[in-house]
């Protein structure tokens, strides 16, 4: 069957870019209007004249593409045309640059669907810190070095600033679980106004991990509780995705690069402890194992 | 080609621009050892893994060569071989 | 021409069908005749009674428009191009710090080739804050690609609306179209205005019918990135479109004109120009003020006249040319400074003449910044000074109009 | 050309007078004008306002500097505005205050009016509002507008028992200084 995404786009080999997308609109289907912001997508499937969108698509600016959906919404609306509109656009445009229409978006209650495919940083510019960049990543902004184990913060958590907009519908997702993906996106376009999903979507040249694995790698995310798969509706954590066998986080961070300063500096563990408690406490606070599960030790 | 207002472009225009020719190395795959899961399909960053006459084959005319395909297969029915050009 | 029905219809009749409003009831009057699809727009003084009469147009059920209470002009013009890619006839209005903020996406409406027609309510940009008029903004965004028109009353600024929407969205321009009117001074004023109506306005704006929309029966990409192989043709095809509006402007002024029986000029009016030895060059509000003077001054004996700029972009070389011609001096008075140079008409205006016969001796001056009234008596000075520099030379080519050396 | 200078206290309406005596001129069948001194004045503060009235239509759009009428709507302002600034030497100034015209000495040739348009509101509308009031007192002293059409104007902005309030607070200004 055809994809929505036409191939020819310049993505890396291995980017999870255009998989997130196409499973996006395998679920969305054709009668779909999608607006993007400045950053990898537009630059890698939009070099005039051609475009690998084979739905109606828009890019105008990096920080505005919730506005622009808006816009979209507003006129179908008033034309009484019934089209999905979403917005597809990485973490920077998202979580930093684009906050402002975002939460203007949520709040006027378009009925706009935003996926966000978070790679963790700026990509598109050359591996800059964005504020989903997860603590202890070196990025080209917040490098590793002598006296650093590279980002100092936290990752802003946008899936709670949905919910605090009282969006409807809020959920993560995954690239390596395509299933629980589409469905999200199903769900979501199922329940009027506002939704936001955040999927987890590695980055073979800022994450530097090996050809091939890129779905292995958005895989040990989830299974090490960094990324935790959860949905929100009104407000109510409404599901999550069990883990059966919980890794350490050893598991994924030795498998990229952008962490591989954290195996080789003094005190490079303590920092590694530090993003264990991350995941330990995603796994209570989201309830992501079964009872009685085992948490496995290092490579096993 | 004349140039458009705007820059409006046409629908699934990338196709002329042939990304195979990105590639090392090509996947080769096994169809016995295929289970038709199609996960190589749904994972393939380039769409271009189909299913024609109910086996699973990659185009190469846009297989950038980035192995997930293999990596992912369950059954290990796809090798990553260092193409000859 | 230039008259043309003004005198056929007695002032008796017009008033019959004049009524006392506030400048922005008259804008939004307007624009509620156009019927937009989408209004977005954000609070911003002396905007803001724009946007409220509209809303209030749409909670009243009189105007069937979707209106979006956006967070920020950013968003407000943003969300606009969403909605005109999507084939909505859109409008919104702004001023000083929202027009700034809008900054980058004034470029990319314009780039898109999206037919969004706006009001600017001119006010200074800060610092310090300032909230008085003058046009520093819009002449700021004079190469964003917008065409932009300049009011020099109320009645200009509400039936330039209409007039907007037919020059943007005409498939040969396709280009947005921002109409500035003077904030507070047009704004806030209340004076007879001849209010336009829902019929008439059909009859003069044909409904809005883009070739390529948003479409998933026909799925467009819009906003694809161009390299340098393809950039400089779509920035040209940009500009040719308004060198095209050059004559769509005096097309769609006189089919106003035809239709309405009121002529404000199209790239430009002139008044006693023809045989002034002094022509004072300027746009917007003080306008008004400057004609009462020329009457005044002409009736002591000196043949002063006035060009006015109408459009300001495109910039109306060849009409600014003919005006100029036979001038003995020309005094530019503009309410902007571009600061490390001039005022920004008076750059225009000299660049204009430069490749001509015409040698006249062209001064400027930067008035009514932040606010600064401009009164006859200031009209009176740039007129001495104009003569001045006709018949001694130029001592200064720009001068701070009415400028408190006390405060230096 | 006639020009009216506004003095008034933010809240007090002195913009809202301005506009009706513009609408009122036109009814008349003259040209007419009112725009405020814009500024960020809040309630309370001194505020100005303008209007123009001319057998033409009125292209001018500076501020008013020369006025042939002057309108005070709160004596207090005297002490702190120079509301006689400019005025014709035989132009009008009409003031809101329970005082006669002598007790107040003005710096003016111009003639002096006052009115206790505070007291007329208070009985009529029970509100110490006193921009209606005030045009009454304006349009008795200068019969600058028709007494009928200043009161279509009110009735533009005020509607039912409040519109009819105001008007008889307009008469009873108009019969106390109209001669």
């Amino acid at each position: 069957m055809e994809k929505l995404l036409a191939p020819g786009h310049r993505a890396c080999a291995g980017c999870s870019m255009p998989t997130v997308i196409n499973l996006v609109l395998d679920a969305a289907g054709p009668n779909t209007i999608v607006a993007t912001p400045t950053g990898c997508i537009e630059v890698t499937t939009t070099p005039y004249p051609e475009s690998a969108w084979r739905v109606p698509w828009i890019h105008s600016l990096f920080e505005n593409a919730a506005a622009v959906a808006s816009g979209i919404e507003a006129a179908l609306n008033h034309f009484g045309k019934n089209h999905n509109v979403f917005v597809i656009a990485g973490d920077g445009s998202t979580l930093d640059i684009g906050m402002g229409c975002i939460s203007g978006m949520f709040d006027r209650g378009h009925n706009v669907k935003y996926v966000c495919y978070d790679n963790e940083a700026y990509m598109n510019t050359g591996v800059q810190r964005s504020s989903s960049t997860p603590p202890c990543t070196s990025t080209t902004t917040t490098p590793s070095g002598k006296v650093s184990f590279g980002n100092p913060r936290p990752k802003k958590d946008m899936p709670a600033i949905a919910v605090a907009h009282r969006v409807p519908y809020v959920a993560t997702a995954s690239v390596a679980y395509p299933v629980d993906l589409r469905r999200k996106v199903k769900r979501a376009i199922s329940i009027p106004g506002p939704a936001y999903i955040q999927v987890n979507a590695p980055c073979i040249t800022g994450w530097s991990f090996e050809a091939g694995t890129t779905v292995e790698i958005a895989r040990l995310a989830v299974e090490t509780c960094l990324w935790p798969l959860y949905e929100y509706v009104n407000g109510e954590l409404a599901g999550v995705k069990k883990i059966h066998v919980k890794r350490p986080v050893e598991d994924y961070l030795k498998a990229q690069g952008r962490y591989r300063h954290l195996f080789r500096m003094k005190g490079g563990d303590e920092m590694i402890r530090v993003l264990q408690r991350l995941a330990d406490e995603n796994a209570r606070k989201f309830g992501l194992l079964y009872e009685g599960d085992v948490t496995c030790t290092s490579g096993e | 080609m004349k140039i458009t207002v705007a820059a409006l472009t046409e629908p699934g225009s990338t196709i002329v621009n042939k990304t195979g020719a990105w590639r090392t190395f090509v996947p080769v795959v096994n169809h016995k050892r295929c289970i038709k899961c199609s996960l190589c399909e749904i994972y393939c960053p380039e769409g271009c893994i189909h299913q024609i006459d109910g086996l699973f084959v990659p185009d190469l005319d846009y297989c950038k060569g980035c192995g997930v395909c293999a990596h992912e297969c369950p059954r290990k029915a796809i090798d990553m071989v260092l193409e000859e050009k | 021409m230039k008259m043309i029905a003004k005198e056929e219809m007695s002032l008796k009749e017009r008033m019959a069908r004049m009524k006392v409003v506030e400048g922005s009831y008259a804008v939004a009057h307007a624009v509620k005749c156009c019927a937009p699809d989408v209004i977005s727009a954000y609070p911003i003084t002396p905007q803001t009674h724009i946007v409220e009469h509209l809303s209030q147009f749409v909670a009243d059920g009189e105007l069937d428009s979707e209106f979006l209470t956006v967070d920020s002009e950013f968003s407000a013009m943003s969300s606009l191009v969403g909605a005109s890619a999507a084939g909505a006839r859109c409008y919104s209005s702004t001023t000083s710090q929202g027009l700034a903020l809008m900054w980058e996406v004034l470029y990319n409406a314009a780039g898109m080739r999206l037919p969004i027609v706006m009001t600017v309510a001119n006010r200074a940009l800060s610092a310090p804050l300032n909230i008085w008029n003058d046009q520093q903004d819009s002449v700021g965004a004079r190469d964003s690609g917008w065409i932009q028109l300049y009011a020099e009353d109320v009645q200009e600024a509400a039936d330039a609306i209409p007039q907007a929407y037919k020059i943007a969205e005409d498939p040969e321009i396709l280009t947005p179209v921002m109409v500035c009117m003077d904030g507070f001074i047009l704004t806030h004023v209340y004076e007879p205005v001849e209010l336009l109506s829902v019929k008439d306005v059909e009859r003069f704006l044909p409904p809005y019918r883009p070739e390529h929309i948003l479409d998933p029966e026909n799925p467009k990409t819009f906003g694809a990135f161009a390299d340098p192989s393809y950039f400089t043709e779509l920035r040209y095809m940009q500009w040719d479109a308004h060198r095209r509006a050059l004559s769509k402007i005096e097309t769609v002024a006189r089919e106003f004109a035809e239709q309405f029986g009121r002529w404000y000029g199209g790239l430009i009016d002139t008044y006693h120009a023809d045989d002034a030895e002094v022509i004072i060059v300027t746009m917007g509000s003080v306008i008004g003020t400057i004609k009462d003077c020329i009457d005044d001054i002409r009736s002591e004996g000196l043949k002063v006249g006035l060009v006015k700029i109408r459009s300001y972009r495109p910039f109306p070389t060849e009409a600014v040319r003919r005006a100029l011609k036979d001038a003995e001096v020309v005094a530019v008075i503009e309410k902007d400074v571009t600061v490390g140079n001039e005022g920004a008409l008076l750059t225009d205006l000299k660049a204009a003449l430069y490749n001509t016969p015409t040698r006249v001796p062209v001064i400027g001056f930067p008035a009514g910044l932040g606010g600064r009234d401009i009164t006859v008596r200031d009209i009176r000075r740039v007129v001495d000074r104009a003569i001045a520099a006709r018949d001694r030379g130029i001592e200064a080519e720009m001068e701070f109009l009415s400028l408190r050396e006390d405060l230096l | 050309m006639k020009e009216i200078r506004f003095h008034g206290r933010g809240g007090q309406g002195a913009v809202t007078a301005a506009e009706m005596i513009a609408i009122a001129a036109f009814e008349d069948g003259r040209f007419s004008q009112a725009f405020p001194a814009f500024g960020v004045e809040r309630r309370g503060a001194p505020v100005m306002a303008f209007a123009r009235i001319n057998d033409k239509p009125i292209r001018m759009r500076s501020q008013v500097y020369e006025p042939d009428y002057v309108i005070v709507q709160d004596v207090t302002l005297l002490d702190v505005v120079d509301v006689t600034g400019g005025l014709k030497s035989d132009g009008k100034i009409i003031i809101n205050t329970d005082r006669d015209a002598s007790a107040l000495k003005l710096n003016t040739e111009a003639e002096v009016v006052t009115i206790d348009a505070t007291r007329i509101a208070i009985d009529t509308l029970g509100r110490p509002i006193v921009n209606t009031t005030m045009l009454g007192a304006f349009c008795g002293a200068t019969k600058e507008v028709k007494l009928e059409s200043l009161e279509k104007s009110i009735l533009t902005r005020f509607s039912g028992s409040l519109g009819e309030k105001n008007i008889q607070a307009v008469r009873t200004a108009y019969e106390r200084v109209v001669r």
